[in-house]
């Protein structure tokens, strides 16, 4: 008896996984079509490796106590000229830092970065933008002003000043970050919700009586979530980009942090070497930016494949 | 092909190639236009009535293509097959010889240009001969008159142009000397021309304050309005064929009823043939001498208009005379609903609907043939008798 | 008209509350400061040194509001405070070093705009052709280049490598000639480009614009990629308009139907950004001038933020650009009203 | 002939925002004053040309839309009515408090929060489009099925059975219930709607154009539903549309409306075969017929509709009236009965009733 009841429940559940599944199957079809973003996956993919496998990729010395800092090489040298790539140091060091450890662990601090601070301007974006889209009026009209304030300044220039106020550090930058970027979204958000809000089926929802709530959460956000994704993914890439020029200007953690940006940063110094041979450090000043690089434009790719692909108003005919 | 047509169509097949898959938007269609007719369009949505016009154009969009069929058009006496002819043959052809009046009037309009703009430019590009002769004229007369030495000058000098602009309007050393302030002034004399013209053909398009209008850009305009700029941009050099595609359907009852009372006038003006592609088939009687009725791609019946409304032989047809609501009937209709093209029934694309389909339907797709005097059917119960 | 007159009006009204919204956000951030290091957004050349007067002076222990307002009235008396780094008062800095700045901004702004434009019409004409799949490729590759980095790479080839372009404003010998006195050279906008013109030397203008190759460069990338992205997206939406099918069925050849019809529709949205363009400016303009060593606003503002950050200097800066966006906005804003006739005559 | 809904003086503006600050320097005048009632089981058609406030008078009747003023009686009965009616022409003040409370009854302009949510039970509306009407993320089985969850009117395991006897009322089968709407066609999805709206089994539906979107060809097989649903649940409907040939077969009775006003509310066959107001008259004459062998005289309009922001003085129709008179531009027509006996016919139209007289 109870069996059956469970057989038909499991029935039940796997039709209504059905059209989910088929929509699945479609993004992926259409992803294999697009080689950009199979070259966008493939790098990302390639990080993610990079960044779960540090631990072994790029052991700290024993008795280190934080694996973000970089070790020096050849070990308890303080401050030294770059040395050139070895079977120590793969890619050689800049003073006297560790440039291998730190591209493989800063790999891990972009991932944070880019996460953290998305995570935190959607949060806040989505909350705002929804209440002042479907409310309107003066809680409209008060929100939307206080986003224009923010985005009144050029956002780099805004995230430098408050982290030069916090104090240098890797919290700052994130905190800079996520306090510049969450009104673009909030923006983005409300004019979606906008959109969405005049449709029937919205109408039809209050039609039968559905709360503001339930409007919200079933009938608006599911058809206007998916731009805020696309833009979200899209914009991973900016934000590692600006927290690396941020660490660059040297606003980011203390000297010696795994942190790209923070190394391009060492790196300067070392643009000419001598008349002989002039660009004779070499690798101080690429690798580090190699991997910026790519690690961003890995984010662009999937985010433009994304735009073509999630956006239900392209996607069928 | 008949003789007295000016346009027949013979086995056109479009496909769209989409993400979907392949859109088999029109699978042999046949039809012909006779010299100042008017030969209406019908069917349902999708059925690929407006590709229809849009491919004696050529202008069907991608992802659409045109792969197969002759579009033949007899100009002054030659029999021209549109399909292999190159764009530029096309272009000159194009809102000259034949010309298309669009379903959203103010989509068709550019926002950000005026109406005396919009419709200018044909002018230009199909009737400049004649303008520009008639300002060529004017200035000779000034030049007469006038004995200031500076004057005489200027206009010596815009005369020049004008007669290079008779030669070849497109010359690079125009277009330098329109973005020269000064030297741009001699195109005054040439606009007036045009808006005079355009005024006069506003007139025509009984739109009641042409001055307003010229200067008006499209979001100015009400819908009938708009709708008669459209036309009157389509006529403005009086075609020998009009395409018409819903023309009317965006626009209110009362609205659209001036509208068709205007076409109905235009054309015994003009005396140019229309093809109106409608699915409103009061339009069709209203209008229309001959009807081709369209469904899935391809046609089924083509007759003279009061025999298809008399006696019409197709199924569809039929079905579809019946399917209008009338008061002491009770409502009818087709079952089922229109098969999704990118995999069309096979055989005749109708028969899945059809009461009478038999095996045959299923396999083979019935050709068109004539079973009366004028009265075209593409199925299989009207056998070869 | 009417209708364009009234969205000025409002427009100027409603940048009022944004200008003082930016004002306020800057001496909020100044709160989480000590008295102490708040002072220093107070002192002058003469009060230097004498912190705890200071203080008193300004009430920099009594509520938020009163401060603002103080402050807010400081501002307005063009004191934005004292730079410890720079040792002079930051207002000062900024006339001072805002001419460099500009002049990088000036031979910028055209680059980016032409060739943005352009290459984005391209892509978008030539939809899904190789064309198309390059300039795709190409703006995702600049959108994704750190300028931090591209920067450095320029120096470390052209200058250390080859030898080309040395950073810094001129070249030894056109600093030393601007900056001996017998030579009276007289500095009438503070841009050397112009000045060199002006003072009949036009070679140091053409060290001056050399020295300017490899920033326009390293700044210019990044926002060129992004405008050919809008440029496209907008052109192919243009294209899909019905008034363009309209028009090929006039009989205008292809050409002539993206030249004379879909371009202007599709430059209106690309107006706005402007806006975009001058806020990446200001922030590449930071990066750029520290890479370079190029003495103007930016550098002047990095400097101050390193650690020990020397805030009165940042904070001066992030207003002044705060304010300078703003307007920069207003422009944009009214310029597109102004060009699209919906709004117009709306 | 019991009255279901009655609307008195019911007026629908939305505001203009313009000048410096957005305040309102105008009102679109969608719905001014319209007074109809409509019979139990009837159906109750409602022409016009597009713009003329149709859609927002049957969204407003149920409560889509707040009303900017009237009152929309739901099922009261006729002495309430009446009363009703006495009391507004009356002003005292103990008169006002009793209109008040009657009001607060049966006034459904009046409901707010938990009675409102109550009220959609009964009220429910059929979109013209589907493809926009239906929420294209969601199943189904959850969009029929969300009023019944909304309301609390089924239990989490009868929800299904209720969803699928509803389908099924509409023609649907249970392999439809985990299907999204963009894979149906017009008709079918037009069914679901049907199905999310009588699902509450409500006594009063508001169709707004719903054969519009569909295909010729299977719109009479829509229209043959609505009937037989009307029969089976005893449903009341207010069929709007333009489509007059469409409204002929399958309205009692039918109301014009012109620029927020109702010109003219006769039964059906009278209304067809006699219009009396020159608009009804030149909208059916414009109506284009399916037979070549009929070839009517047009009364063609001059111009058109003008924009509800600021309507024509005295009668809204008189700028494109052939028969204005001087009072035309005064004064504005009340709706009169020009039937002596039987079914009533009415027309706001200066011409009358002096026409019948002479």
């Amino acid at each position: 008896m109870r069996i059956m009841d469970v057989k038909s429940r499991l029935k039940e559940i796997r039709r209504n996984m059905d059209p989910t599944i088929k929509e699945m199957k479609f993004s992926l079809h259409r992803i294999k079509q697009s080689p950009l973003s199979i070259m966008g996956i493939a790098i990302l993919l390639f990080f993610t490796a990079i960044a779960i496998g540090a631990p072994i990729l790029a052991a700290p010395p024993e008795g280190w106590r934080d694996p973000f800092k970089v070790p020096p090489y050849p070990p308890g040298t303080l401050f030294d000229y770059p040395r050139p790539p070895c079977p120590g140091a793969p890619f050689g060091t800049v003073q006297g830092y560790n440039i291998y450890y730190a591209c493989i662990w800063g790999t891990i601090t972009a991932f944070r970065i880019g996460i953290e601070v998305v995570a935190g301007t959607l949060l806040i974006g989505i909350v705002i933008g929804s209440i002042s889209a479907y409310y309107g009026g003066v809680i409209d009209e008060i929100l939307m002003r206080f986003t224009d304030i923010i985005i009144a300044f050029p956002g780099l220039i805004l995230a430098m000043a408050i982290v030069a106020v916090r104090g240098p550090s890797m919290d700052s930058i994130v905190i800079a970050l996520i306090l510049v970027g969450w009104p673009s979204y909030a923006r983005v958000i409300r004019s979606e919700i906008l959109k969405v809000k005049t449709e029937d089926y919205v109408e039809a929802a209050k039609a039968i009586g559905c709360s503001d709530f339930r409007v919200i959460t079933r009938h608006i956000l599911p058809n206007s979530i998916y731009t805020i994704i696309i833009m979200a993914s899209l914009d991973i890439g900016a934000i590692v980009l600006s927290a690396a020029a941020l660490s660059f200007l040297g606003l980011g953690p203390p000297s010696g942090y795994a942190d790209w940006g923070q190394f391009i940063n060492f790196s300067r110094p070392y643009i000419y070497k001598s008349a002989q041979d002039p660009l004779g450090y070499w690798w101080t000043w690429t690798i580090p930016g190699i991997f910026i690089f790519t690690f961003v434009l890995g984010w662009n790719l999937l985010g433009d494949a994304f735009r073509d692909i999630l956006d239900p108003t392209i996607r069928r005919r | 092909m008949k003789k007295d047509a000016i346009l027949s169509v013979d086995e056109l097949k479009v496909r769209f190639y989409t993400y979907e898959g392949i859109v088999k938007a029109i699978e042999g269609v046949n039809l012909f236009v006779r010299k100042g007719e008017t030969l209406g369009v019908a069917g349902e949505t999708g059925c690929g009535k407006s590709v229809t016009g849009l491919s004696i154009l050529n202008l069907v969009p991608s992802p659409g293509k045109i792969e197969d069929g002759k579009i033949i058009f007899s100009k002054d006496g030659k029999q021209i097959d549109l399909l292999q002819q190159d764009e530029q043959y096309l272009c000159a052809l194009r809102g000259k010889d034949i010309s298309m009046v669009f379903q959203e009037p103010r989509a068709a309009l550019n926002p950000v240009y005026t109406v005396e703009r919009q419709i200018g430019e044909v002018l230009i590009l199909h009737r400049k001969e004649e303008i520009v002769g008639r300002v060529i004229k004017q200035l000779r007369k000034d030049l007469e008159k006038e004995n200031n030495p500076i004057k005489r000058f200027i206009y010596k000098t815009e005369l020049g142009l004008y007669k290079k602009m008779m030669k070849n309007s497109r010359s690079l050393y125009l277009k330098a000397a329109s973005k020269i302030p000064i030297i741009r002034r001699y195109e005054h004399r040439l606009w007036k021309e045009i808006r005079k013209e355009v005024i006069k053909i506003l007139k025509e398009m009984e739109i009641a304050d042409p001055e307003r209008v010229v200067d008006a850009y499209p979001h100015e305009l009400s819908g009938g309005m708009a709708q008669r700029v459209v036309i009157a941009m389509a006529l403005a050099c009086n075609p020998v064929l009009l395409i018409a595609d819903e023309p009317t359907t965006s626009l209110d009852v009362t609205v659209q009823a001036q509208v068709l009372d205007l076409i109905r006038r235009l054309k015994e003006k003009f005396g140019s043939s229309i093809i109106y592609v409608t699915h409103d088939l009061g339009v069709i009687a209203e209008l229309c001498e001959r009807v081709a009725i369209m469904y899935a791609g391809s046609i089924c019946e083509v007759a003279d208009v009061y025999e298809l409304f008399k006696n019409p032989l197709h199924p569809y047809t039929r079905g579809l005379l019946e399917a209008i609501p009338h008061p002491d009937k009770p409502f009818k209709s087709i079952k089922g609903f229109v098969p999704n093209l990118i995999d069309p029934p096979s055989g005749c694309r109708f028969h899945p609907r059809c009461p009478y389909a038999m095996d045959i339907c299923k396999q083979i797709k019935p050709k068109i043939r004539e079973i009366k005097k004028d009265h075209f059917v593409a199925c299989h119960l009207f056998g070869e008798s | 008209m009417g209708g364009l007159q009234n969205y000025i009006i409002r427009r100027i009204i409603l940048m009022i509350p944004t200008l003082i919204g930016v004002t306020l956000l800057i001496f909020a951030i100044t709160q989480v400061l000590s008295p102490r290091q708040r002072a220093a957004l107070y002192v002058t050349e003469r009060t230097v040194g004498q912190i705890d007067d200071v203080i008193k002076k300004y009430h920099l222990d009594a509520p938020f509001y009163v401060q603002y307002f103080i402050w807010i009235k400081e501002v307005l008396h063009g004191n934005l405070g004292w730079s410890k780094k720079f040792t002079s008062p930051v207002l000062g800095m900024i006339i001072s070093r805002a001419p460099a700045s500009i002049e990088l901004a000036m031979v910028a702004t055209p680059v980016i705009v032409l060739s943005g434009i352009f290459l984005g019409k391209l892509a978008a004409v030539h939809r899904d052709k190789a064309i198309d799949h390059i300039s795709r490729a190409t703006s995702i590759i600049g959108w994704s280049l750190p300028s931090f980095w591209l920067g450095i790479l320029l120096l470390a080839i052209f200058y250390s490598g080859l030898g080309w372009f040395s950073p810094g404003r001129l070249g030894d010998a056109a600093t030393l000639y601007v900056t001996n006195p017998s030579n009276n050279f007289k500095t009438y906008t503070g841009m050397f480009t112009i000045d060199g013109l002006l003072n009949g030397q036009p070679w140091i203008t053409l060290d001056a614009l050399s020295h300017m190759i490899l920033p326009v460069v390293s700044l210019t990338v990044q926002i060129v990629a992004l405008i050919v992205r809008v440029m496209r997206s907008t052109m192919l939406e243009v294209l899909g308009k019905g008034y363009i099918s309209a028009a090929r069925a006039k009989g205008l050849n292809p050409k002539e139907v993206v030249n004379k019809h879909a371009t202007r529709n599709a430059l209106l949205p690309v107006v706005t950004l402007a806006g975009m363009l001058t806020a990446g400016l200001m922030n590449g303009v930071v990066i750029t001038e520290i890479i370079f060593r190029y003495p103007g606003l930016g550098q002047f503002a990095a400097t101050c933020a390193v650690p020990p950050s020397d805030l009165p200097g940042v904070l001066g800066f992030a207003l002044f650009a705060g304010v300078l966006f703003v307007v920069a906005n207003l422009v944009v804003d009214i310029s597109y009203a102004y060009l699209d006739p919906r709004i117009r005559l709306g | 002939m019991d009255v279901l809904i009655e609307t008195i003086k019911l007026k629908k503006y939305y505001p203009i925002l313009g000048g410096v600050f957005r305040r309102r320097v105008a009102d679109v005048r969608a719905v001014d004053g319209v007074r109809i009632s409509i019979r139990k089981r009837e159906c109750f058609g409602l022409v016009g040309e597009s713009g003329c406030g149709k859609t927002t008078f049957g969204k407003t009747v149920i409560r889509l839309l707040k009303p900017t003023d009237g009152i929309i009686l739901f099922n009261a009965p006729d002495d309430i009515r009446e009363e009703i009616e006495k009391l507004l022409h009356s002003s005292n003040q103990h008169v006002k408090k009793k209109l008040e409370k009657l009001r607060k009854e049966y006034d459904i302009a009046t409901f707010k929060g938990r009675k409102l949510k109550a009220l959609r039970r009964t009220m429910q509306i059929v979109y013209q489009d589907p493809s926009t009407s239906l929420n294209p993320r969601m199943l189904v089985k959850d969009i029929v099925g969300e009023p019944l969850k909304v309301q609390g009117l089924a239990r989490r395991g009868e929800v299904r059975e209720k969803v699928l006897e509803t389908l099924q009322r509409v023609g649907l089968t249970d392999k439809h219930l985990y299907r999204y709407p963009h894979e149906f066609s017009g008709g079918q999805r037009q069914r679901i709607a049907i199905a999310r709206a009588i699902i509450t089994n409500p006594s009063f539906v508001v169709l707004d154009e719903p054969t519009s979107s569909v295909d010729v060809s299977v719109r009479a097989e829509l229209l043959k539903e609505f009937q037989r649903l009307q029969r089976e649940l005893e449903l009341t409907y207010l069929f709007i549309s333009h489509d007059l040939s469409v409204v002929e077969c399958i309205a009692d009775r039918v109301a014009v409306m012109y620029l927020g006003k109702i010109v003219e509310v006769a039964e059906t066959r009278d209304l067809f075969r006699n219009p009396m107001h020159p608009y009804t008259k030149a909208l059916f004459s414009a109506i284009p017929i399916p037979d070549p062998t009929i070839k009517k005289e047009r009364m063609l309009l001059r111009g058109e509709v003008p924009s509800p922001v600021n309507p024509p003085s005295g009668c809204r129709f008189h700028p494109r009236c052939p028969y204005a008179m001087d009072i035309c531009r005064k004064e504005e027509p009340q709706l009169i009965n020009i039937h002596e006996k039987g079914e009533p016919h009415l027309v706001a139209c200066h011409r009358f009733p002096e026409e019948i007289e002479n």
